[in-house]
């Protein structure tokens, strides 16, 4: 019962600071609001039984990128004297319109599986597998069994990026 | 256990504003972060379900970590890139690219 | 002497013009018309003996072949020959040789190009005549496309780009209804067998629901009707004539109007008998026939420019073609068979005219012409012969066509082809004023006094033409006769899956039902 | 060449008793002209060619010479000037022999072929097929040559006249730059002519029909660099082709109802219709709308005056002599289906009575002597479509072989007349109009030859006694007045409601008027060119004198044939006309019991359909009457009309009062044709060109369609604004769609 409301204490966290993210017209502002949503994912998580990917949660996304995202902020120095880049508010009704027909759809569509999915009974899928293989085991096994073609892939992929990303950013001297 | 329904409302709801966040903001950088938060969403939904689905779930989560930070990265050099060149991050500066 | 009876003949006529236009490509521009008027020369000697070859007792199709091009789709390279197919072919490679003749001064840049676009052309058109399997046909029919496109855009008039791309947009605008409907064709036959095939034959055999019919009959006729062209959707015509180099233009009015009547005789009316024998159907053609016989022989006389005249003058002759066909008996189908070689013969006749008299005053419009006879005599001759020719005088092909075209469609609409007879005063009301314009009257330029006659390549070009033009219109039998088994079997395709729902044919004169049956053996 | 013809002449004479008749190379009849067309063809081609290379020569060292192209300008009539060398080139002197030569054989070959006729009762047409020239289906049309009395008897006129005319123009055109291209043209025209008369069915008549119709438009527009000659050639042409357009509708009808073309089918199974039904009738209307359109009726005569423009030869033979009378041969030919449709006879007899008193009226005021012979022809024309109308085949074909005698002798003669006031003119270089007869006046004493032969055809068209044209016009005009009194099978029939005799008689009135309407012009025409002063002017007067024997002599012949014309059907029965019986040639009524097997087919539906006629008495006041009208006609001329008071064209104006304009100006008619046919035409096909084709056609497809598809790019275009948020927006409306779809799945 607990972590219900727990849960929902965190949802409510995440919802207002996403909200705060968008609608901040600092972006440093809206880059510690970020945090603090991927904080409330983070504790989600493990409400949800995913220990690990809510450490790396924490680690990756907000250790890692948003700290990225500040560090280029300050390089650029647009902490101050920023204008208000929101578009016309023609186009700030068609974003709301278009966020919540958006949402209704998803509700929709994602209301109906619940039921099916407990009809297929596996709900404790996840579970034996933790307990067999730990709470990393269970996560890592996969990934390096059946995944492993895409686990290559994805570690090209980001050396691509370091290097685009020192190619892109260099001053050409 | 936790109430599926509401962690997929959550990311849905994270989803969506997201998405408004993307259509209305200007700013190359926020416009950024709007997608880092519609990924969270995605993530967190596959979390969500991953107790039903089972555990690739969770693999398939990582993978989009790794994107997003090589795409964070990506980005924002181009918006280093471009800085430099136009002295602002606003996106109106990008719109070389069109008919 | 078993060439002439396999299928090598044909696949050698529609494959030599193609490997004419490489060699011709590769070497030097010089030598271009040379490789050119070779291959046509070639083409001109090897297809010639078809016509003794073919046997004109039997209406199956001969020179069959049917090699496996892509199995798995039931694509098979299948030509054949028969009697409506014939004299197409043998139209084709008479004028190519000839157009190459007649572009021999005229086309000066890009000699090479221009006549391995002439040739692949030639592969076009020639592989449209003989495919019998519907893919090769498309195929083909939409190869024709691209080099004509190219000879009337690079070497065309003044706004030639424009004339080219609208010739292009309405064919192929024509050709994609046409490929719906071979593709549910094919659709229908593998639901239906089991196995796919393109096969005309296998097409012939299946069975339509009358609204099935009726739609893929629309979808084929309207590609056919832009091409023969049929009175609403011939503006591109004029346009690409005026603007096409005399090659361009005789191909395009010897040939490929041509592929637009032959397209209704061998696919429209065969494979959809019902659609095209209904009341409604055959009414609307005669109509859009006469219409275009009347109303485009009347524009005609007005147009300063001689080659629109002329063009709109090919509109009118298909018009009656078009009525030939949908008369839907033996007389009107072999006359709108006369008439597209007779036509294919005195049009190309006048466009080579035209032509040599470009070359020497540089303009198609009439006002720069006048009393030219009184300086050029043999061009003046055969300027008036070739316009009595067009008018369709007795003795010359013209008159053989429209007299059993008229015959024919008396028989089934007597009011319309009562209208369409007058074509006949319409046709001397546009050719005369014309000729006269341009051959009689003072000669008023200066600078006309002084053109040379034809030379001897130019006669040469010509003679063979009026030789034709002659023979069609004095003993036409041999060429009757090789029509009649296929025109006799595709009639009674029709006649037998005329749907039951429509009460028999027009009401034709009541006396003269008994001698129909007869006719209809 | 001329024995060998005699012998096969008597050969044949001693075959015909035999019984049996074969005709003697009746293809080749047809071919000589032919052959004649080719070689003078390649005479003309080598002309041009040798005309251009010196053309290039000389202009070559000038520059182009002003006077060398006009040669084909019909003002330099010489030869000469153009030909430096002062010898006449081969291919000059060939055509002279060629054209006339072949026309003499095919002549002989005709003559030969008529003994052997003579001697025996043919009953059934001889058919000669040659090839099988369109066999489609049930439609068998053969390439044939029928042969009987009445196309022996079109082709001996064609023949004989032809010849004749073919000799008169050797002297006539043989300065003439285009000489051989014209005694080409010349032989083709024959060619075509032997083809429609000896044609064994519609359609190889139909080859003649529209041939003729061609070389008539060569003909006229021989003088091609003269617009006015190319423009009369052109409404030749086309006014022919209305009227082929109505054989042609024949021709269809009579294949789809009687289901052959060729002469003896048809005429077999014409029965098969029903009496005077609405096939037959339509059929022979459509028929006569041909014979209209190329015998000069109402309302398609307009062609005939103009295509006075071409050289007189050919107003002679072809508008005078052959063509023209081509409708009446078709009338004669197909009498089996005219005397099955009674109503549309009487609209032939009606139409050719109104056309010869309308082109009478008109030939009083013309001042172009060939003018005034246009209109006679028209006029006599329609004396003989009357005829043919009523029924009397025979009197129609006599008066059509007679007034191819008086009239190619008038227009030869007019021909004579004009030649040698061209040759005075072209003497002093005056260019005066040498057609006019004002410019004439007193010429008997200057032409004596022209002048006695023109004198003895005025007579026969006016119909005096022993002329030619006495017996041939009054047995027509008899003809009228017996029927209007009920004896002739048609006069039973009835049109627009009015009986048949009613009509004749009427159409009896109409001819009389037009035959004294005749006389008056020719006198007129006679007094005007030939008595009284001399109006060419002093200096051209020592330059006229004859022309050479190769134009007297066909004259000469013309007249004699004119005199002796009307023996050769001179009717014992009628009064006054049997006076001349014992000199009858080949015994009473020659002509008629010639061509009785021909018109075998309308007795018998008459026989079968009309009630029976008693006897028919022929009474003797309609013949006293023809001889009155006909003198009447000259003596009015010559007392009225007062030839020394006539001044040049510049002294006497065209017309005096309201009347004469009206006449000179041919009622207007032409004008009327211009405003209601040709104008509206050539204005429907501006309209057609410029508002459907440009217009709505073009304009529909370029406008709408073309700048359509360019309109809906660009504004299209405007949504790439180049902003990640538009197409971030655009995405998300995609996504919305797809969820949308699945949602509603």
């Amino acid at each position: 019962m607990l972590s219900q409301i727990l849960f929902y204490f965190f949802a409510g966290v995440a919802i207002v600071s996403a909200l705060m993210t968008v609608t901040r017209r600092n972006p440093v502002a809206s880059a510690l609001w970020l945090v603090g949503t991927f904080f409330a994912l983070a504790a989600i998580y493990t409400l949800l039984g995913a220990f690990f990917i809510g450490i790396i949660q924490i680690l990756v996304y907000a250790g890692a990128i948003m700290v990225l995202f500040l560090f280029v902020i300050m390089l650029l120095n647009l902490g101050n004297d920023f204008e208000p880049d929101f578009r016309g508010t023609v186009w700030k009704v068609m974003a709301a319109g278009s966020a919540l027909v958006l949402l209704a759809l998803l509700v929709r569509v994602v209301g109906g599986t619940e039921s099916l999915l407990v009809a297929t009974g596996g709900v404790d899928l996840v579970a034996a597998q933790v307990a067999e293989y730990g709470v990393v085991g269970a996560i890592g096994v996969p990934m390096f069994l059946d995944y492993v073609v895409p686990l290559q892939v994805t570690g090209l992929l980001l050396l691509v990026a370091v290097v685009g990303a020192v190619v892109l950013a260099k001053r050409d001297v | 256990m936790l109430p599926l329904n509401a962690a997929l409302f959550l990311s849905a709801i994270l989803f969506a504003i997201g998405t408004a966040g993307v259509v209305v903001r200007r700013n190359a950088i926020i416009l950024f972060m709007c997608i880092e938060l519609m990924l969270n969403a995605a993530n967190l939904a596959f979390v969500a379900l991953s107790p039903y689905a089972g555990i690739d779930g969770q693999v398939i989560v990582f993978f989009v970590i790794a994107v997003a930070a090589a795409e964070a990265a990506v980005g924002l050099a181009i918006i280093i890139a471009v800085f430099r060149h136009a002295e602002s991050v606003d996106i109106r500066n990008f719109s070389l690219l069109r008919w | 002497m078993d060439f002439y009876r396999s299928h090598w003949v044909l696949t050698f006529l529609v494959f030599a013009p193609l490997i004419g236009a490489v060699v011709a490509l590769v070497l030097p521009a010089a030598r271009a018309r040379w490789v050119a008027l070779w291959t046509g020369v070639i083409e001109l000697l090897v297809a010639t003996p078809l016509f003794w070859t073919f046997e004109p007792v039997g209406a199956a199709m001969q020179n069959e072949v049917a090699l496996p091009w892509i199995p798995n789709w039931g694509i098979y390279y299948r030509l054949g020959l028969d009697g409506i197919s014939l004299f197409m072919v043998l139209l084709t490679a008479l004028l190519l040789p000839l157009m190459v003749l007649g572009s021999w001064t005229y086309i000066k840049d890009r000699e090479r190009v221009f006549y391995a676009m002439l040739l692949a052309l030639t592969t076009g058109v020639m592989g449209v005549f003989v495919a019998l399997d519907m893919f090769l046909f498309y195929v083909f029919w939409e190869m024709m496309l691209i080099p004509m496109y190219f000879l009337i855009g690079v070497w065309g008039g003044k706004d030639r780009i424009y004339a080219a791309v609208k010739f292009f947009l309405y064919t192929a605008a024509g050709s994609l209804l046409m490929l719906v409907g071979i593709l549910y064709l094919f659709s229908r036959y593998q639901a239906l067998t089991g196995e796919s095939s393109f096969a005309y034959g296998d097409f012939l055999s299946l069975p339509l629901t009358s609204g099935e019919q009726a739609w893929l009959f629309a979808a084929f006729a309207i590609a056919f009707a832009i091409k023969v062209p049929v009175f609403p959707l011939h503006t591109w015509l004029p346009a690409a004539h005026v603007q096409a180099p005399t090659a361009g233009s005789v191909i395009l009015a010897g040939v490929l109007l041509k592929m637009g009547t032959y397209g209704f005789l061998r696919f429209a009316l065969p494979l959809f008998p019902g659609a095209a024998s209904a009341d409604t159907t055959v009414l609307l053609f005669m109509v859009l026939g006469l219409i275009g016989i009347i109303y485009t022989a009347m524009v005609a006389a007005v147009q300063p420019n001689a080659k629109r005249l002329v063009a709109y003058t090919s509109v009118a002759h298909l018009g009656f073609a078009v009525l030939g066909i949908f008369a839907l008996n033996v007389q009107g189908i072999q006359g709108a068979l006369i008439l597209m070689i007779a036509h294919g013969v005195s049009t190309p006749m006048l466009f080579f005219l035209l032509g040599m008299l470009y070359e020497r005053t540089h303009s198609y419009e009439i006002e720069d012409f006048g009393g030219l006879a009184a300086s050029i005599p043999i061009f003046a001759l055969m300027l008036v012969f070739a316009a009595l020719a067009s008018i369709g005088l007795p003795g010359t092909g013209g008159f053989v066509s429209e007299f059993l075209v008229l015959i024919g469609t008396f028989r089934v609409q007597p009011w319309i082809a009562f209208i369409a007879a007058s074509g006949v005063i319409f046709a001397a009301f546009y050719m005369l004023p014309m000729v006269q314009r341009t051959v009689f009257n003072s000669l008023t330029r200066p600078a006309n006094r002084a053109i040379p006659d034809l030379c001897g390549r130019e006669i040469a070009l010509l003679v063979p033409l009026v030789a034709i033009i002659l023979w069609l219109g004095i003993y036409p039998r041999p060429i009757l006769e090789r029509m009649e088994p296929s025109v006799g079997r595709l009639i009674e395709r029709v006649e037998t899956s005329r749907f039951v729902s429509t009460p028999g044919e027009a009401v034709v004169a009541s006396s003269a039902s008994s001698s129909d049956e007869g006719i209809r053996e | 060449m001329i024995l060998r013809v005699q012998q096969t002449a008597e050969t044949v004479v001693a075959e015909a008793q035999a019984g049996a008749f074969e005709p003697i190379l009746l293809g080749l009849i047809v071919l000589l002209p032919l052959i004649g067309f080719a070689i003078n063809g390649v005479a003309a081609i080598l002309a041009a060619r040798t005309a251009e290379r010196r053309r290039w020569s000389s202009s070559s060292h000038h520059g182009g010479s002003e006077g060398e192209a006009d040669e084909y300008s019909n003002e330099t009539h010489s030869v000469m000037d153009a030909e430096p060398t002062g010898v006449v080139p081969w291919t000059h002197r060939l055509p002279s022999l060629v054209a006339p030569g072949v026309m003499l054989l095919a002549f002989a070959l005709a003559v030969a072929n008529l003994f052997g006729m003579m001697g025996v009762e043919l009953e059934e047409p001889i058919v000669r097929t040659y090839w099988s020239w369109i066999p489609v289906g049930e439609l068998q049309v053969e390439a044939a040559l029928q042969l009987d009395q009445l196309s022996l008897l079109m082709t001996l006129v064609v023949t004989g006249v032809g010849a004749l005319i073919h000799l008169f123009s050797v002297g006539y055109m043989s300065h003439d730059p285009g000489y051989p291209r014209y005694m080409a043209y010349l032989n083709l025209f024959v060619f075509f002519m032997l083809v429609l008369v000896l044609g064994a069915s519609f359609p190889v008549m139909f080859v003649g029909w529209e041939g003729v119709g061609l070389c008539s438009y060569l003909l006229i527009g021989f003088w091609f660099s003269e617009k006015a000659n190319a423009d009369a050639g052109k409404k030749a042409f086309i006014v022919n082709r209305i009227g082929d357009f109505g054989f042609l509708i024949a021709m269809l009808l009579i294949f789809v109802d009687l289901g052959a073309l060729g002469y003896v089918e048809v005429f077999e199974r014409a029965p098969q219709l029903d009496y005077a039904g609405p096939v037959v009738t339509a059929i022979c209307l459509f028929l006569f709308l041909g014979a209209v359109g190329k015998s000069a009726q109402i309302p398609l005569y307009v062609w005939l005056p103009d295509a006075m423009a071409g050289p007189t030869p050919v107003s002679a033979l072809i508008h005078a002599a052959t063509m023209v009378t081509a409708g009446v041969y078709l009338v004669v030919r197909a009498s089996t289906l005219f005397a099955m449709a009674p109503a549309a006879s009487l609209l032939v007899a009606l139409v050719g009575a109104v056309t010869a008193l309308f082109a009478a009226t008109i030939g009083l005021k013309q001042w172009d002597i060939k003018k005034v012979l246009a209109y006679s022809t028209i006029s006599q024309l329609g004396f003989m479509f009357a005829a043919v109308g009523m029924g009397a085949y025979v009197a129609g074909v006599f008066h059509l072989m007679t007034h191819a005698f008086f009239k190619a002798c008038l227009f030869l003669g007019s021909g004579a007349v004009i030649h040698a006031l061209h040759e005075a003119m072209h003497a002093t270089h005056s260019h005066a109009d040498a057609q006019d007869m004002r410019n004439m006046g007193g010429l008997r004493r200057y032409l004596p030859i022209t002048f006695a032969t023109m004198a003895i055809a005025t007579l026969a068209i006016a119909g005096v006694a022993p002329f030619a044209g006495f017996f041939s016009k009054d047995e027509i005009v008899g003809a009228a007045w017996i029927g209007s009194a009920g004896e002739l099978p048609l006069s039973q029939a009835s049109l627009f409601g009015v009986g048949g005799g009613t009509w004749m008689g009427m159409i009896a009135i109409l001819l009389s008027i037009a035959a004294f309407l005749t006389a008056f012009y020719m006198g007129r025409l006679m007094l005007y060119t030939f008595f009284g002063p001399n109006r060419t002017g002093e200096a051209e007067r020592q330059h006229l004198h004859e022309v050479g024997w190769t134009m007297s002599v066909p004259l000469i012949v013309l007249a004699v044939m004119s005199t002796i014309g009307g023996f050769f059907n001179v009717d014992s029965l009628v009064p006054i006309v049997n006076l001349f019986s014992p000199f009858a040639f080949g015994g009473d009524a020659a002509l008629h019991n010639w061509l009785h097997p021909v018109i075998i087919g309308a007795e018998e539906v008459w026989a079968s359909n009309t009630a029976a006629i008693p006897e028919v008495h022929h009474a003797s006041w309609p013949i006293l009457l023809a001889i009155l009208v006909g003198v009447a006609g000259l003596v009015l001329a010559a007392v009225v009309l007062k030839p020394q008071l006539l001044g040049t064209p510049e002294e006497t104006p065209a017309y005096e009062g309201n009347l004469e304009k009206v006449l000179y100006n041919k009622w207007y008619v032409d004008e009327l044709y211009q405003r209601i046919v040709v104008r509206p035409v050539w204005g429907l096909s501006r309209a057609f060109y410029s508002v459907v084709d440009r217009g709505t056609i073009d304009g529909i497809i370029d406008g709408v369609l073309g700048r359509g598809a360019m309109l809906l790019g660009l504004s299209a275009g405007r949504v790439q604004t180049g902003q990640v948020n538009t197409y971030a927006f655009i995405i998300i409306v995609g996504v919305i769609v797809v969820l949308g779809s699945i949602v509603v799945m």
